[in-house]
């Protein structure tokens, strides 16, 4: 998956598709930014400097699936996490999940969310649930897997259909809704593919790449003031103003 | 009104004198277990943890008092395995220290995690590459090991010993004590390590990460070492604590002196090694990652100077007062020397918890703070008045203290 | 965890770790085990007596588990780390050899302390003393210092006539204090007889043997006067210390009703120091 | 010798409620609306192939049952004169309500099995994890665990996992193995959801 910061309005529609398309709950009463259930959240960065001369970038996150040796998997105690060989899609397993939170604070993109509360949902809203996302309960934690249902589907069309995985079979929720197409997806192993090449081009960047975590998520601007501000030392600057 | 079951020969203060000692306690408890209840019932939203502060006071209470709680292991693997004799003074009331630390960790540990009903779960389908798999094993392990041990104090009541079966187990079941003691060594040390390599392996958290030995991060062998030095250090402090609150002496002023130099030298070795361990980290480790060390103190109230006060203020001065024959002379300064040490090993799980997870790893991160709340802090209190109650039920009912008739009558 | 659960794999890590899982469950369920059959197989082979008296002995101060030799001022300081059982013990032969051989001397004499020792009667530690009949039994009774503290014969729980006894396990009981306290017999053997009201001794024995091995770890005379000294000492050192006062700062006699003096509140403990009760 | 015969009475009957009295009050026992006869619809009587009721639709979704529909195509008006083709032409064919089948094969709701990878992609039969159902005479009674509320054929009957035929008790392990067997992925979101 590459995100073209240039192109991201800060918009939210990935947000919400991505939670209407997860079954993501609404937010419980008293639930705080911190505490929310946001597969997909847009953050925006500004570079510190007073109103008129403010520039800001919006920064599409959520589990950047790092590559083998993810910080979360190899942490939890029970084999909850698990990294996909085949898809390289680094995947949650509430059930198995007990609720440690060992995951979460290993992950330093803060991609990953516990469910403070029971699910709940407006009488009636339960109806337009998605069959093919389970909904998680209180106590366990859950993250973005790419829209792992809308995998499945698309694994079971194709068997259908007697052919192999096409890759417009299968695209995220996030990059469906994007309306200025700022999110590519798809796969990163081939070289012929759209992601592939956005990948290769200069102005693309990881986050946090020294930590060696290997993401498959990546960025690109071709402002060389917002890679860098994305890129460098995380602590080095405390004037920076975040809205989550 | 209870006097048949207090041991014979040592005196306890009246009946109504205990109540009115364990009455605030229980009341204590009784909050801290309204709390419990709340969490469990409501889940874990009546925290004040998010998903970013993931881990939170429950946590690092558990860190501390798993290290403080390493005196029963560590003056088990003396007394048993290295037969340093005089530590019989104090085994008994080291196991029963150990079982509060360790119980009442684990009780923690069940109302922290989200779905306590899965917590065997771990024990089913095993990551075996999880610092929290090595410690979920070792402290359950380790635990029914506190229990076994402290089996043999419960049996020796008066009161019980009267019933031959009782005495005879318990006679038996002593004879092989060094069998439990040895397994709670090799137990203590692989959990008091993981409990550190739970951090030390998180490449995520460029503050806690440390390069490996082996498979283990070296923070896996400095909790070690920490833990062993804090154990004799707290069994020393609560000794004389409990000696202050009964007014009366209970172990000989050269028990105190053996577990203070103990202490000493095993603090004084671990505070050099932590030393060494964090001018690599500031020089290699983290650089290595992409981070600058000392952009990690310039947050909030986390300065450089808890560095300080973790390694030399609380490290290596306890560890010289602890080792110096004239402090050893005065019980005041060994108490004091050893509440240091306890308060450096306290400061250091501090740090790797709290601290840890509230600096920034993303660029546009923004410092953290969280305050616990009410329900987090009264399940906290809880323990330590569970604690406190255990203690006072076992030094009122058992023999925790087998010098304490000779130096009555002394 | 197991090869048949679902996502089990045979790696290396798997192996190892819960290899050393599974050793250390074994190791202490096998222990627990051991332990649990021991006490079995104790139980039926009437040991207990053997077993609550050494478990017993364990918890006694050190200062009431001082050697013998000391009383006969053979040694300075000497604390028992053979349940008082001197057949057993090295150090006992090799004084007593040393002795016979007349390269030890007393040199404390022996002084009674205003306890009356008689020379022909044999002192046990839990204060009962013996006497060898010419029929073959022995009569045991209480001591100076014990029959002191228990004047009323009335709160004595005698065993019954045919009732084995057992080398330091309890023979009598005494219900005065709160929790009883349990007087040892001397000797392994059987009741024959129950001494009444104004009887100087409480049972007669048939010991089991009648070999010196069987009296070996009995006080003689000389060493008792001194023993009984020390216990009083220490037996007033015991209740002294509790604010009670059976103090004798100026050496003199004990008073003949001991009893009398101990206040309700320390009998239990006076009792206890006595009779060897932890 | 007495301690050993309580051992034994206990260990008895603590194996009798473990094996056959707690099952038999975990599980209900319902039956379903209306009597089926699979035998009768694909036998020689009738002659339907599987796939005229349970059909794969193109975008992968399976049908599992039949809608009331398919019914009313041949039983618009009663056929024989059971009880239960009666009920079936009076109580739902000519209202429009479709029957309320207890469906044993409703799986939990975090997994999802796509029938079309395992008829179309690996090429199985439908026997070999429904068995002998298609030419049944009867339906089977319907048993819902009453604490997680899954059928029970989720389970399966044997609790030891002691199997008479490959269809006996469709389990994880079950999936699992067969998976593994074949090299195909045994990861967790490759079936749970």
């Amino acid at each position: 998956m590459v995100i073209d910061l240039d192109r991201c309005t800060g918009c939210g529609a990935c947000v919400i598709a991505c939670a209407v398309e997860n079954n993501v709950p609404p937010a419980h009463e008293g639930t705080t930014p911190r505490t929310g259930l946001t597969w997909m959240r847009v953050v925006r960065v500004d570079d510190g400097r007073s109103f008129p001369d403010t520039r800001s970038v919006f920064v599409p996150l959520m589990c950047q699936q790092c590559d083998h040796h993810t910080p979360c998997v190899s942490v939890c105690p029970q084999n909850a996490v698990e990294y996909d060989e085949e898809t390289g899609i680094v995947t949650q397993v509430p059930v198995r999940c007990l609720g440690c939170r060992y995951c979460m604070t290993a992950c330093p993109y803060h991609a990953r969310y516990f469910n403070w509360w029971d699910p709940e949902w407006p009488a009636g809203m339960e109806q337009t649930l998605n069959p093919d996302v389970s909904t998680r309960m209180r106590g366990v934690a859950e993250k973005c897997n790419f829209c792992h249902g809308r995998l499945q589907a698309a694994r079971a069309k194709a068997a259908a259909g007697s052919r192999p995985l096409a890759p417009d079979d299968y695209q995220p929720a996030c990059v469906e809704a994007c309306p200025t197409e700022a999110i590519v997806f798809g796969d990163l192993n081939d070289p012929r593919s759209t992601v592939s090449a956005a990948a290769s081009s200069p102005d693309t960047f990881r986050l946090l790449e020294h930590l060696g975590t290997g993401p498959k998520v990546r960025y690109r601007s071709r402002s060389a003031a917002v890679r860098e501000s994305l890129t460098r030392n995380s602590v080095s600057s405390e004037k920076e103003q975040v809205h989550g | 009104m209870d006097s048949s079951l207090i041991p014979r020969g040592l005196q306890r203060t009246s009946f109504p004198r205990f109540l009115a000692w364990v009455l605030p306690w229980v009341a204590l408890l009784g909050v801290g277990l309204f709390a419990v209840y709340l969490c469990l019932a409501y889940g874990l939203n009546q925290t004040n943890m998010d998903n970013r502060f993931a881990f939170g006071a429950w946590i690092y209470l558990d860190l501390t008092v798993i290290a403080l709680g390493a005196g029963a292991f560590f003056t088990g693997f003396l007394l048993y395995i290295l037969r340093r004799k005089e530590l019989a003074a104090v085994i008994n009331s080291a196991v029963v220290i150990g079982f509060i630390c360790y119980s009442g960790a684990v009780a923690v540990l069940m109302v922290d995690v989200g779905q306590p009903l899965r917590a065997w779960f771990t024990f089913w389908h095993p990551n075996v590459h999880s610092m929290l798999t090595e410690v979920t094993f070792c402290i359950t392990c380790y635990l029914t090991v506190l229990a076994i041990e402290y089996v043999p104090l419960i049996l020796k009541n008066r009161k019980l010993r009267k019933n031959a079966s009782m005495l005879l187990f318990e006679f038996q079941l002593h004879k092989l004590m060094v069998v439990f003691a040895g397994i709670g060594t090799f137990l203590s040390f692989f959990h008091q390590g993981s409990l550190g390599g739970l951090y030390g392996v998180l490449v995520g958290r460029p503050f806690a990460f440390r390069p490996a030995f082996g498979i283990w991060p070296s923070t896996f062998f400095l909790f070690i070492l920490s833990a062993a030095a804090a154990g004799p250090s707290f069994i020393l402090l609560t000794s004389w604590l409990v000696s202050k609150i009964a007014r009366k002496p209970l172990v000989a002023p050269d028990v105190y002196r053996t577990l203070g130099r103990i202490s000493g030298s095993i603090l004084l070795v671990y505070v050099l090694l932590k030393a060494v361990d964090t001018l690599v980290w500031i020089n290699r480790t983290a650089p290595g990652l992409g981070f600058q060390a000392s952009s990690f103190y310039r947050y909030g109230d986390f300065g450089s100077w808890i560095l300080f006060a973790e390694i030399v203020l609380l490290g290596l001065l306890p560890a010289l007062m602890l080792l110096s024959s004239r402090v050893a002379q005065h019980t005041g300064w060994l108490v004091t020397a050893a509440a240091m040490a306890c308060s450096g090993i306290v400061l250091n799980r501090f740090v790797m918890t709290i601290q840890t997870l509230a600096l920034p790893t993303l660029p546009f991160d923004a410092f953290l703070s969280y305050v616990p709340s009410w329900q987090e802090v009264a399940t906290f209190l809880a323990v330590i008045a569970y604690g406190v109650l255990v203690y006072s039920f076992s030094f009122r009912y058992l023999n925790l203290f087998p010098q304490e008739r000779e130096l009555r009558s002394a | 965890m197991f090869p048949w659960v679902y996502g089990f794999t045979w790696s290396t890590g798997n192996l190892i770790f819960l290899g050393i899982f599974f050793t250390v469950v074994i190791v202490i369920g096998l222990t627990l085990g051991l332990s649990v059959l021991r006490s079995l197989r104790s139980a039926q082979s009437n040991e207990i007596a053997h077993i609550r008296w050494k478990s017993e002995f364990h918890d006694l101060p050190a200062a009431a588990r001082t050697c013998r030799h000391i009383f006969a001022g053979d040694t300075r300081e000497r604390t028992c780390a053979h349940d008082f059982d001197c057949g057993t013990c090295t150090a006992h032969r090799h004084i007593e050899e040393l002795r016979r051989s007349g390269r030890i001397v007393l040199h404390r004499p022996a002084g009674s302390g205003g306890f009356s020792v008689s020379s022909e009667r044999l002192y046990h530690r839990g204060h009962t003393w013996l006497r060898r009949e010419p029929d073959g039994t022995v009569v045991v009774g209480l001591d100076d210092l014990a029959s002191r503290l228990v004047t009323d014969r009335s709160t004595l729980g005698l065993p019954p006539v045919h009732a084995a006894v057992f080398r330091n396990a309890p023979l009598v009981t005494i219900r005065r204090a709160s929790a009883g306290t349990r007087i040892l017999a001397p000797i392994d053997g059987e009741i024959v007889e129950v001494g009444g009201e104004g009887c100087e001794w409480l049972v007669r024995l048939r010991p089991r043997s009648l070999g010196t091995d069987a009296f070996a770890h009995l006080l003689r005379p000389a060493e008792a006067a001194g023993w009984l000294q020390y216990e009083f000492e220490r037996l007033q050192r015991s209740l002294a210390s509790g604010g009670v006062g059976v103090t004798m700062a100026d050496g003199g006699l004990p008073m003949q009703e001991l009893a009398s003096a101990v206040p309700v509140d320390a009998w239990d403990r006076a009792l206890g120091e006595v009779f060897l009760e932890p | 010798m007495k301690s050993i015969r309580w051992f034994v009475a206990g260990f008895v009957v603590m194996m009798l409620f473990g094996w056959v009295i707690f099952p038999a009050i975990l599980y209900t026992h319902e039956e379903q609306p209306l009597q089926f006869s699979h035998k009768v619809h694909s036998g020689e009587t009738v002659g339907l192939p599987c796939q005229d009721c349970h059909r794969l639709s193109a975008d992968g979704r399976f049908e599992g049952v039949p809608a009331i529909a398919k019914c009313a195509e041949c039983h618009a008006e009663a056929i024989g004169s059971t009880a239960d083709e009666r009920l079936l032409v009076e109580e739902y064919v000519k209202k429009g309500r479709e029957i309320p089948w207890l469906v044993y094969a409703r799986g939990p709701q975090n997994a999802s099995f796509p029938h079309a990878s395992h008829l179309i992609g690996a090429g199985l039969a439908c026997e070999r994890c429904h068995g002998s159902q298609g030419t049944a005479e009867s339906l089977p009674a319907f048993r819902r665990n009453r604490i997680s509320g899954e059928s029970q054929a989720i389970w399966g009957t044997s609790i030891a996992g002691f199997k008479m035929a490959e269809w006996d008790g469709m389990k994880m392990d079950d999936c699992a193995r067969c998976h593994r067997e074949r090299g195909v992925a045994n990861t967790c979101l490759k079936c749970h959801k």
